[in-house]
C-alpha cells in the first residue's frame, strides 16, 4: 500500500507538471491563434440556417450529427438505468 | 459496384432508428422484436458490404452532413470512409449480427430484453460511427455511446455482484479515457481551430501541445483497447458480461484500437518522419513504445491466462495476448515505415485484427453455450462435456486451433506474417512471440481437457446440446474461420492490403477533403 | 486591471477552491453541495466568457440535476466517507 | 501570464479529479472525481472559444462587434449532457454495488481480481 | 425518500409552473435567444426534479404507476424518432442530403421566413427545421432526464433490500 | 489463390491440409489393421486398478487448476508479483493509466 501511494504521488506529480506546462503554453487567454472555422460560421450563420442564435445553428445544423449522437447518449443512459433497475422476475 | 452516396450515413442511422423503434415494437410482441432487430442488423450488414465493394474498387468516399459541397473551412461533420474503416465496419457488423442471432435462445429467460436489444443496436451504431467518422469530436461522441451502451450491457445480469462491479469499473475507466480524448481534441482545436481529421492532419506541426495531445490520445485509446498494463478492466468485463455481449465487446475494443491507428497513421501521419530527440525519427520512437507495450501484453496475457480457472476470464486474458499480437504487427509496421517488411508487418497486424475478432468471438460463444447447458463457468467443476455436446466440441476445437495459431487455420496465416517481419526488425521479438503462441496453445488445451475431456461427470449426465440458433451462429463463425484459413491470399489481397495501404496513405486521405492536398 | 479582468481571475480561483473542498470533505452530502456550488460558479464563469447557452445548460444540468441524482444515490447508500 | 489563470484552473480541476480517482477509496468520491475532470474539460473548451471584448454569438441582441466562437459552445453543450448521462449510470451502479457488497470502499468491492 | 415540510411543498408547487413556462420559452426561442432544446429540457426536468424532492419519492410512487413510467419512455422514444426523422426528411425532400435543413428560406412553409442579416428583431418564423428539432430534443431531454431522476428515486428502496 | 508470400518464405494451407488428410487416412488404415476383439458390456471395458475399487468420476478427472502444476510452481515468484499487480481495485486501474501516461509523456514529449 505504501509503495502504491509513493508511486502514485510520483507519477501524479509528473503528470501535474505536464498539465501545468500545457496550461502555460496555450495561446494567451482570449487571443486565439486561428479562427477560420468559427469566422466562417459567424459570417454565414444567418444566411445559411436562418437562425439568429449562432450556437443553436451549430448545434442543430452545422454539427447536427453530433447532437444526434448526444441524444443517443442520453437515450442509452436512460435505457441503461432502466436495465439496471428492472424487475428480475416476469 | 457503384452505390449512392447516402448509403454512408444510413449505415449509422439505420441502427439508431432501429434502436429508437425497438421499445415501441416490443410493446407488440417479443418474437416480432427479435425478428425486427435481426432484420435491421442484417440490412445494415448488407449496406456495409455494398459500401465495401464500392470503396475497395473506387477508393475513399466522403459524405458531408447537411450540405452538398465542401467549402474550405470545413465546418460540417463529414464521414470519410477508406479501406481501413470499412474493414473494421465489416468486422463489427458480422460479429453483432452473429451475437444477436445467438441471443435469441441464449437470453430467452431474462427480463428486460427490449432494453437489451435496444442497447445492442445503440452499441452497433456507436462502433460503426467510430470507425466511419472523419471528425475528432464526432469520434468522441461515438466513443461515449459505445462505452455507455456496453457498460449497461456488462451489468445486465444485475443479480450477480460481479457483473455490477465489472460494469462500474468499465464505466469509470471509459469515462475517464473518453474525457482525456476530449481534452486532447480540445488541445488540437485550440491550436488549429479545426476538428476534421484530414484538415488537422494537413496543418499539424508537432509542437509541445501536439505531443501532449498525441500521448493523451494514444494512451487513452490504448486503455480502451485493453493493452497491458491497462488491461485489468478487460477480463473483469468480458468475464462478467453475458457471452453474447462479450463477443460484441471484442469488436468494441477493436474499434478503440482502430482509433489508435487512425490517430498515429492519419492524424499524425504528416509528422511521423520528423526528426525528434536524439536524431531519431518520430515513427521509430512511437513504434518502439508500441512494440514494448505489445510484448508486455503478449507475455502477461498468456502467463495470466495459464492460471485462470474461470472459462471466460481465461479467454479474456487470451484476448489480451491476441491484442498484443496486433499491436506488435502494427508497431513493427510503424517502426519500419517504408520498408518491405514493415509493410508485411502491417499486413499481418491488420489481418490479425479480423482473425482475432472471429477466433476469440467463437471461443466466447462456446463458453456461453457451456454456461447455457450446464450453468457453470468454473473450469474446476466442468468435465466430460464432449460426450453430450458434440457440435460445440468441434467448434471449440476449431476456435482453439485458430486462436493458438495452428496451421492451417486463419490465426496461423496472420501470425506467420507477424513473426517473419518482426524477425527482421529484431529476432528476439519474433522468438518471444512464437514461444508465447505455444503457451497460448497450452492454455487452451487445458481448457479443452478440463471442460470437454475426461470421464462423464454424473451431474452433467442430462446435459443437452444447445438450441439451433446458438449452434447456427457458432457454425457461421467456424465456417468463416476455416475459409479464411484456407484462402488467406484472397483475404489479404482483397481486404487487408487495401486497409494497410489506406493506413499508410495519409496524403490521399487528406487530399479527399483539403483542396490541393499537402 | 479592469473590473472584468478581476472577475476572470477571481471566479476560476473560487471554482478551484470549491472543488478542493468537494474532494477533501468527508461528509459526502456536503461534498455534493460543494460540487453544486462549483457548478454554479462554473455556470457564472461560462456566462462571463460569453457563453449564455452553456451557462443555462450548466445551471440546469450541473447544478440541479446532477446534485439531485447525487443526493438520491447518497440517501440510498451511506452519508460519511470512511464508514465501514 | 496572469491571463492564463483559466487554463491553470482547468489543469487544477483535472488534476483534482485524478487525485480523487487515485487516492480516494469511496466510490461516490470517485464519481465526484469524474465530475471534476468533466467540468475541467468543459471549462477548457469554453475558454478556447473566448475572445477579448467579444459578445455572445447571438445576433438578436448584438450591438455589433466581434463574437466569441460558437463551435466550442456547441461542443460543450454536447459534453455536458454526455457527462450527466455517464454520472447517472455510474451512480446507479454504485447503488447496486452497495446493495450487493454492503460497502462503498473501493478496496473491498473487488471480487474480480487476478 | 420522504417528503419535505408543507412550506417547501407549497412554494415548489407555486414555483413549478413558472419554471415550466420558462423552460418551454427557452425551447421555443432556441433559434433566437440563448437556449434551445437541451437547455430548456434541462430546466423543465429540474423543475420536475424539484417537485420530486419536495414531495418525496414515496408520495410520487404512490401516484405514479408502471404505466406512467412506460409513457415517459415512449415520449422519449418519440422525441428521438422525431429528431432522427427530421434528419431523414432531409434525405427524402429537397436536396437529398442527410441532416439537410430542407425548410430554410422557403417562404411557403412554417419557419421558412428569410432572416434579415445583421442585428435584427426576433422573428420566430425563421430557421427551417431548427425549431422543430428543438422541440423534438426538448421532449426527449425532459423525458430522459426526468426519467433518470424518477427511476433513481424509485430505486432508493434498494437500501431496504427489497 | 492460396499462397501468401511473407517476404522471406511462403505459406500454402492447401498443402498442409492435404498432409493432414493423408495423415488421418494413414491413422485410419493402421487402426483398421488392429484386432477386432472389442465387446461391449463385458469386463473388458471396465477400468482395473489392480484390484482396488474405482474412484468416483469427479475424483478421476484432473482439475483445471492442477494442470501445469510444475510450470506455475517454478514461476512462483513471477505469479506472486502478478497476483499483487492485479488487485481488482478501481483506483489502481486509474493509477496504471496515470503511470503509463507519465511514462509516455516523459519519453515522448521531452
Amino acid at each position: 500500500m505504501l509503495t502504491r501511494n509513493i508511486a502514485g504521488v510520483i507519477v501524479f506529480s509528473i503528470v501535474a507538471v505536464f498539465f501545468i506546462f500545457t496550461a502555460l503554453l496555450m495561446h494567451p487567454f482570449g487571443v486565439p491563434d486561428e479562427s477560420d472555422m468559427d469566422d466562417y460560421i459567424i459570417d454565414n450563420t444567418q444566411e445559411e440556417t436562418g437562425a439568429n442564435n449562432g450556437v443553436t445553428a451549430v448545434v442543430f445544423d452545422y454539427r447536427g450529427f453530433d447532437t444526434l449522437g448526444e441524444a443517443t447518449v442520453l437515450f442509452a443512459a436512460v435505457t441503461g438505468v432502466i436495465v439496471l433497475f428492472r424487475r428480475l422476475k416476469k | 459496384m457503384n452505390v449512392p452516396d447516402y448509403i454512408i450515413p444510413l449505415i449509422v442511422a439505420i441502427p439508431l432508428l432501429g434502436a429508437f423503434l425497438t421499445p415501441l415494437v416490443s410493446r407488440i410482441n417479443d418474437k416480432l422484436r427479435n425478428i425486427f432487430v435481426i432484420i435491421v442488423l442484417a440490412l445494415n450488414a448488407v449496406l456495409v458490404f455494398l459500401l465495401a465493394s464500392d470503396i475497395l474498387t473506387t477508393g475513399i468516399k466522403t459524405y458531408v452532413f447537411g450540405a452538398k459541397d465542401l467549402s474550405y473551412p470545413i465546418v460540417r461533420i463529414l464521414f470519410e470512409v477508406d479501406a481501413m474503416s470499412i474493414f473494421m465496419a465489416i468486422i463489427s457488423s458480422i460479429l453483432v449480427l452473429v451475437a444477436v442471432v445467438y441471443s435469441w435462445s441464449f437470453m430467452e429467460k431474462n427480463t428486460g430484453l427490449d432494453k437489451y436489444y435496444t442497447l445492442i443496436l445503440l452499441l452497433t451504431a456507436g462502433m460503426l460511427g467510430m470507425v466511419l467518422t472523419g471528425d475528432m469530436f464526432n469520434f468522441f461522441v461515438f466513443l461515449e455511446i459505445t462505452s455507455i451502451a456496453s457498460c449497461a450491457l456488462i451489468a445486465f445480469w444485475i443479480h450477480r455482484g460481479e457483473s455490477v462491479e465489472a460494469g462500474f469499473k468499465y464505466i469509470v475507466i471509459s469515462a475517464m479515457g473518453a474525457l482525456f480524448v476530449l481534452f486532447a481534441v480540445a488541445l488540437l482545436y485550440g491550436q488549429y481551430n479545426a476538428l476534421n481529421i484530414a484538415l488537422l492532419s494537413s496543418v499539424i506541426q508537432y509542437t509541445f501541445l501536439d505531443k501532449i495531445a498525441l500521448v493523451l490520445l494514444i494512451v487513452a485509446l490504448a486503455m480502451k483497447a485493453g493493452i497491458v498494463p491497462m488491461h485489468m478492466w478487460l477480463p473483469d468485463s468480458y468475464g462478467s458480461a453475458p457471452s453474447s455481449i462479450s463477443i460484441i465487446l471484442v469488436s468494441a475494443t477493436l474499434a478503440s484500437l482502430y482509433g489508435v491507428f487512425r490517430v498515429i497513421f492519419t492524424l499524425y501521419g504528416n509528422v511521423l518522419s520528423n526528426i525528434a530527440n536524439f536524431g531519431i525519427p518520430v515513427n521509430v520512437f512511437i513504434g518502439w513504445l508500441i512494440v514494448a507495450l505489445a510484448m508486455v501484453s503478449i507475455l502477461i496475457g498468456v502467463i495470466m491466462a495459464l492460471i485462470q480457472t474461470d472459462f471466460k476470464r481465461l479467454i479474456a486474458y487470451g484476448a489480451v495476448a491476441e491484442l498484443g499480437y496486433m499491436f506488435l504487427g502494427i508497431g513493427a509496421g510503424i517502426t519500419a515505415l517504408g520498408t518491405a517488411y514493415g509493410k508485411t508487418a502491417l499486413d499481418g497486424g491488420i489481418f490479425h485484427i479480423i482473425n482475432d475478432a472471429l477466433d476469440v468471438g467463437l471461443l466466447f460463444l462456446v463458453a456461453g453455450a457451456i454456461y447455457y447447458a450446464t450453468k457453470e463457468t468454473s473450469l474446476d467443476k466442468l468435465g466430460g462435456l464432449a460426450r453430450n455436446m458434440k457440435y460445440t466440441t468441434v467448434f471449440f476445437v476449431i476456435g482453439l486451433l485458430a486462436v493458438a495459431g495452428m496451421p492451417p487455420l486463419n490465426g496461423f496465416a496472420s501470425k506467420l506474417l507477424i513473426y517473419e517481419s518482426t524477425f527482421q526488425l529484431n529476432p528476439i521479438l519474433a522468438i518471444v512471440a512464437i514461444l508465447s503462441s505455444i503457451l497460448l496453445l497450452a492454455v487452451f488445451v487445458k481448457v479443452f481437457y478440463s471442460a470437454f475431456m475426461g470421464p462423464q461427470l454424473p451431474k452433467f449426465k442430462d446435459v443437452k446440446e444447445v438450441p439451433k440458433s446458438m449452434l447456427f451462429s457458432m457454425g457461421v463463425i467456424a465456417c468463416i474461420i476455416v475459409i479464411f484459413g484456407l484462402f488467406p491470399e484472397v483475404i489479404i489481397n482483397n481486404i487487408v492490403e487495401p486497409a494497410a495501404n489506406a493506413l499508410i496513405g495519409y496524403s490521399e486521405y487528406i487530399s479527399q477533403v483539403v483542396a490541393g492536398g499537402i | 486591471m479592469t473590473y472584468i479582468e478581476l472577475i476572470h481571475i477571481i471566479v476560476p480561483i473560487l471554482i478551484v477552491g470549491a472543488s478542493i473542498v468537494a474532494v477533501l470533505l468527508r461528509d459526502l452530502l456536503a461534498a455534493v453541495i460543494a460540487i453544486a456550488a462549483m457548478s454554479l460558479l462554473l455556470s457564472l464563469e461560462f456566462y462571463i466568457l460569453q457563453a449564455p447557452d452553456v451557462a443555462i445548460a450548466q445551471a440546469g444540468v450541473g447544478a440541479c440535476l446532477t446534485t439531485a441524482i447525487f443526493v438520491i444515490a447518497i440517501r440510498a447508500t451511506k452519508r460519511m466517507e470512511g464508514e465501514a | 501570464m496572469i491571463y492564463n489563470i483559466p487554463y491553470l484552473a482547468v489543469a487544477a480541476l483535472i488534476l483534482l479529479g485524478l487525485y480523487a480517482l487515485i487516492f480516494k477509496r469511496n466510490l461516490i468520491k470517485m464519481v465526484i472525481g469524474i465530475t471534476l475532470i468533466e467540468s475541467g474539460v468543459n471549462l477548457f473548451l469554453i475558454t478556447l472559444g473566448y475572445r477579448k471584448e467579444s459578445i455572445a454569438p447571438i445576433y438578436t441582441s448584438s450591438p455589433g462587434g466581434i463574437m466569441s466562437f460558437p463551435v466550442p459552445q456547441a461542443l460543450t453543450l454536447t459534453s455536458i449532457v454526455i457527462g450527466v448521462a455517464v454520472i447517472a449510470l455510474m451512480l446507479s451502479l454504485v447503488m447496486h454495488i452497495y446493495r450487493h457488497y454492503g460497502t462503498l470502499d473501493a478496496r473491498e468491492t473487488r471480487r474480480l481480481k487476478e | 425518500m420522504s417528503g419535505m415540510s408543507k412550506i417547501v411543498k407549497t412554494i415548489s408547487s407555486i414555483i413549478f409552473p413558472f419554471i415550466t413556462i420558462y423552460g418551454l420559452y427557452v425551447i421555443a426561442h432556441g433559434h433566437l435567444t440563448p437556449g434551445g432544446g437541451f437547455q430548456g429540457g434541462a430546466v423543465v426536468a429540474s423543475g420536475l426534479a424539484m417537485l420530486l424532492v419536495a414531495y418525496g419519492s414515496v408520495w410520487t410512487m404512490g401516484k405514479l404507476k408502471e404505466k406512467h413510467l412506460s409513457i415517459n419512455q415512449t415520449l422519449e422514444s418519440v422525441g428521438a424518432i422525431g429528431f432522427i426523422g427530421l434528419a431523414f426528411f432531409g434525405l427524402i425532400f429537397g436536396t437529398k442530403i442527410f441532416f439537410n435543413n430542407f425548410l430554410v428560406n422557403k417562404q411557403d412553409y412554417l419557419f421558412g421566413a428569410t432572416v434579415k442579416l445583421g442585428e435584427t428583431a426576433a422573428n420566430i418564423n425563421t430557421a427551417g427545421i431548427l425549431p422543430l428539432m428543438n422541440f423534438a430534443v426538448g421532449l426527449k431531454v425532459i423525458a430522459g432526464l426526468f426519467g433518470i431522476v424518477l427511476l433513481m428515486a424509485y430505486a432508493t428502496r434498494l437500501k431496504e433490500g427489497k | 489463390m492460396f499462397t501468401i508470400e511473407t517476404g522471406s518464405g511462403f505459406w500454402n494451407p492447401i498443402i498442409w491440409a492435404i498432409v493432414i488428410v493423408v495423415t488421418f487416412l494413414l491413422i485410419y488404415i493402421l487402426r483398421s489393421l488392429g484386432k477386432k476383439g472389442y465387446k461391449k458390456d463385458t469386463e473388458q471395458v471396465k477400468s482395473f486398478l489392480s484390484g482396488n475399487p474405482e474412484y468416483a468420476k469427479e475424483k478421476m478427472h484432473v482439475k483445471a487448476s492442477n494442470l501445469y502444476w510444475g510450470f506455475t510452481t517454478s514461476l512462483k515468484g513471477l505469479y506472486a508479483l502478478l497476483r499483487k499487480m492485479h488487485t481488482g481495485n478501481t483506483s489502481d486501474y486509474v493509477l496504471w493509466f496515470v503511470i503509463v501516461l507519465a511514462i509516455f509523456l516523459l519519453v515522448e514529449v521531452i
